[in-house]
This record gives C-alpha cells, structure tokens and sequence, in this order.
C-alpha cells in the first residue's frame, strides 16, 4: 500500500475495532477482560465497569429492560467507535443486556485497555456517560409483592450532565 | 409515502401498539409535522404525544431532531428518554 | 449503644473498613470484585482496575518491585480510608505486589463498589492516583537479553500531577 | 540516640546496606541534619544523597518533610520518588 494513503488511514480510522453485545443471557466479566489482554504483552491498564440491578432498598423484584434491537447494537457501536477515535485504546468490549434482570444481576459491561491507565479509566467513563443518555433502552420496575408491573424508570438530569461533560 | 413507525417503553404502551405503517400527506415533512398529525389520529395518540418535547425520535435507528426532514425515510421510532445503562 | 453516640460514629469513621493486600503471588481480579458484592442486591456499579506489566516494545523482560514491607501496607490503607471517607462506597480492594513480574502479568488491583457509578470511578482512579505517588514500591527494569540488572525507573512528573488533582 | 535507618532502591544500592542503627549526635534534630550529618560519614553516603532534594524520606511509617523532627523516632527511611501503581 502507498505510505501516504496508509498514514491517511491511520489518522482516520480506529486502531481498534470495539466489541459490542446486546443480549438477555448474562456475561463473564473476567472472561471478556482476560480476551482483550490475552497474548498481549503492551497492555498496561484494565478498567472493568459492571452495572448491577439494585433492590432499591428491597422495594424491587426485577427490572425489565426493554430496547430497540437494531438501533441498540448501532448506537453502541457508535459510541465505541467515539471512545476508540479520543482514547489510545488497545482494546474495547461494551455488553448491554435486556429482559428481566434481578437485583445483584449484571446490567452492563464495559472493559477498556490502554497502555496507560487515564485512557483506560477516561473510555470507560465516556462510554458509560454516553450509554446512558444514547443507548435506547428503557427500564421498567417491577415492585416486590405486587401482582401489577410497576412503572417506567425516570430519565435523569444527572445523566444528561454526565454526559455532557465529554461534549468538545 | 408510507412509513414505518415503531414506539417503544411507555409510548407503546399508550398508542397500544409496537409498530405500525403510516402514510402521512406530503405536507408531513418533518419528525415535528408527523407527530402533529398523528395526535390527530385517536386520543391514544394525543396522549402518548401529549408532552410533545419529551420525545425522543430516532430515524433508521440514528436519533434525530423535531426538525429533522423525514423524506426518505424507512423506520421512525418514537420513545421516551432512555434509561439503559 | 446510645443513639447519639451511634450517629457520631456513623458521621465520621468510613462505612467500610477496605481490604489491603501486599503479596508477591498474583491475585484473582474476579474473585476479589465478587467476594466484595456476593450476595448483596444494593450494588449498582464495580469498577476495576487492573495494572500490567509492559515490555516497552518488546525492550523489558521483567520489572523488579521492591517495597518497604510494613509501611507499603500502612500507606495504601491510609490511601484506601481516605478513599472511603471521600466516596460512598460499599467496598474497597487493593493489592499491590511486589518481587520480579514479567509482562502481561498483573502487579496492581482496585476494585470500588457503590450503589452509583460516578463514586465507583472516582474512587478507583484516586486509589491508583494516590498509589503511584504514596505507596512505597520501586520499580527496576531487566531488560531482555542482558545479563546485567537495568536501571531504576523513574517517577514522572504526570503522575504527580494526577495526585494533585484531588488536593483539596 | 540510637535510630535505625533503612534503605530502599538507589539509595540502599549507594549507601551498600539495606539498614543500619546509628547515633547522631544530640544537634542532628530534623531529617535535613541526619542527611548532612549521614553525608559526612563516608562517599557511599555523599553518592546516595548527592541529590538531596529528591530523596524521600519517612519517619515510624510515614512520610516526612526534610524539616521533619526526628526526636523520638524509632525507624527512619531513605528512599528515591515512588514508582509504584
């Protein structure tokens, strides 16, 4: 290949391809993060987020996590495509579940891997920041002894702010 | 121009359907102007859309402004903010 | 227990009490951020952190870390308490290790767990932050292929710089 | 007053021992006159401590400033900037 086209490339596209998930099954956490470091010897850094379903102080028997399949899958893969073009990742994995999750259950995963550790830590914060206002899902509660599903998880502001804190 | 609209969370649950294929007027040419004419189709639609800027819209799976021009369009999602994470 | 004397308490020593570890074995990231949210349903968010050996472009064939035994413990739980006295945090893990560790293994581990994502985040980057200026490790290089023990790695000026960033 | 003082990195490698027990005369009150009265002891001190300012040093545990009064202390460490994390 031209060396000039080749650096063109270089500067434009992902030095990584981000591994993006959306499923109702449970995950591994570990096993995502040791796939991502396997073999390697240039890693420096892995930063692990696990989102779990709280009992809301005992109130909740489950959220029931609705989604819009297609566009779930793209719009995270968006924003992981954002996150590996402002971080110098080596590695990036973002698992979304959906359906009736318990409390203690595992929501969401996101793993980064840098050489450093402020990109490792900095992605991982973005895409949970980002997630959160973009991906399209949609929690609904479902309050302990009641027959009667409960209603729709509220939007927060906080989120939007979070969020906003990578606009540049 | 017939289109396909899905909603999801609670404004599924409030137009009382998943999805559906519509055919607005050509003058609908906005997310604005097609929201607008569906609140004209039956109160279960006035009342999903009944806090307009609320809404989110997303067209072919890529979330859009009210303002943003419909034509050509294969999939418009109307839902609530989202609450993933 | 008197109620007044209770709620004193409850004001100021930290919730948790945080888990520190200096070994040279390695350390199990997965087991020590479930041991932290097992059975528990009032978890929202676990953020780990994992530190590696590099090879720096292939150069290094080992890093050597040598510690200062009693205070390296000492240091990292005064490091960990502040953590826990700034953070709302559930649970707190560091292990550091020392003694010769090639590249791809691990020599550091964070793990914070809250009920929200931002102190889980904060908290395991102030650890970390705080533990490359605090801690009392020293880091020499074996370079490959030589038969002479290389140099001392130095600090560098970012990470006192990161530090800084939480003075307050 | 007998002190023990430890050695760490390239400064235990300079000084050629990982710990000793000493005792500085009654004038040597604070970290900066153990340095000084430490230097003149031999070349292998002057060597270690050349660079005054960038050794670090902790007393009992805790690290100190080189204003640090030693009175009292039961252990005293030499050491260059960590590289820990």
């Amino acid at each position: 290949m031209d060396e000039r086209i080749a650096e063109t490339i270089a500067e434009t596209v992902p030095a990584i391809v981000p591994i993006v998930r959306i499923q109702a099954e449970p995950f591994d956490a570990a096993a995502e993060a040791s796939a991502l470091v396997r073999g390697r010897t240039d890693v420096g850094a892995v930063v692990t987020f696990t989102g779990l379903c709280r009992d809301e102080g005992g109130r909740l028997a489950a959220l029931e996590l609705e989604h819009y399949p297609g566009m779930a899958q793209a719009e995270i893969a968006r924003v992981a495509g954002e996150a590996a073009r402002r971080f110098p990742l080596q590695g990036l994995v973002a698992i979304h579940r959906y359906g009736v999750i318990r409390p203690g259950e595992e929501i969401v995963l996101v793993v980064a891997v840098s050489p450093h550790r402020r990109a490792a830590f900095e992605a991982a914060d973005f895409m949970m920041d980002w997630l959160k206002t973009k991906a399209p899902f949609w929690k609904r509660e479902h309050p302990l002894g009641e027959a009667e599903t409960g209603g729709w998880v509220s939007s927060k502001a906080e989120d939007e702010r979070a969020a906003d804190r990578w606009v540049r | 121009m017939a289109v396909k609209i899905l909603y999801f969370a609670w404004v599924r649950e409030r137009v009382g359907k998943t999805e559906e294929v519509v055919e607005p007027p050509a003058e609908v040419t906005t997310i604005a102007d097609l929201v607008a004419w569906l609140k004209g189709r039956g109160e279960e639609y006035a009342y999903a859309f009944e806090n307009e800027t609320v809404i989110r819209a997303a067209m072919d799976q890529l979330h859009v402004h009210r303002d943003a021009v419909i034509t050509g369009a294969g999939e418009i999602a109307f839902f609530p903010p989202m609450t993933g994470g």
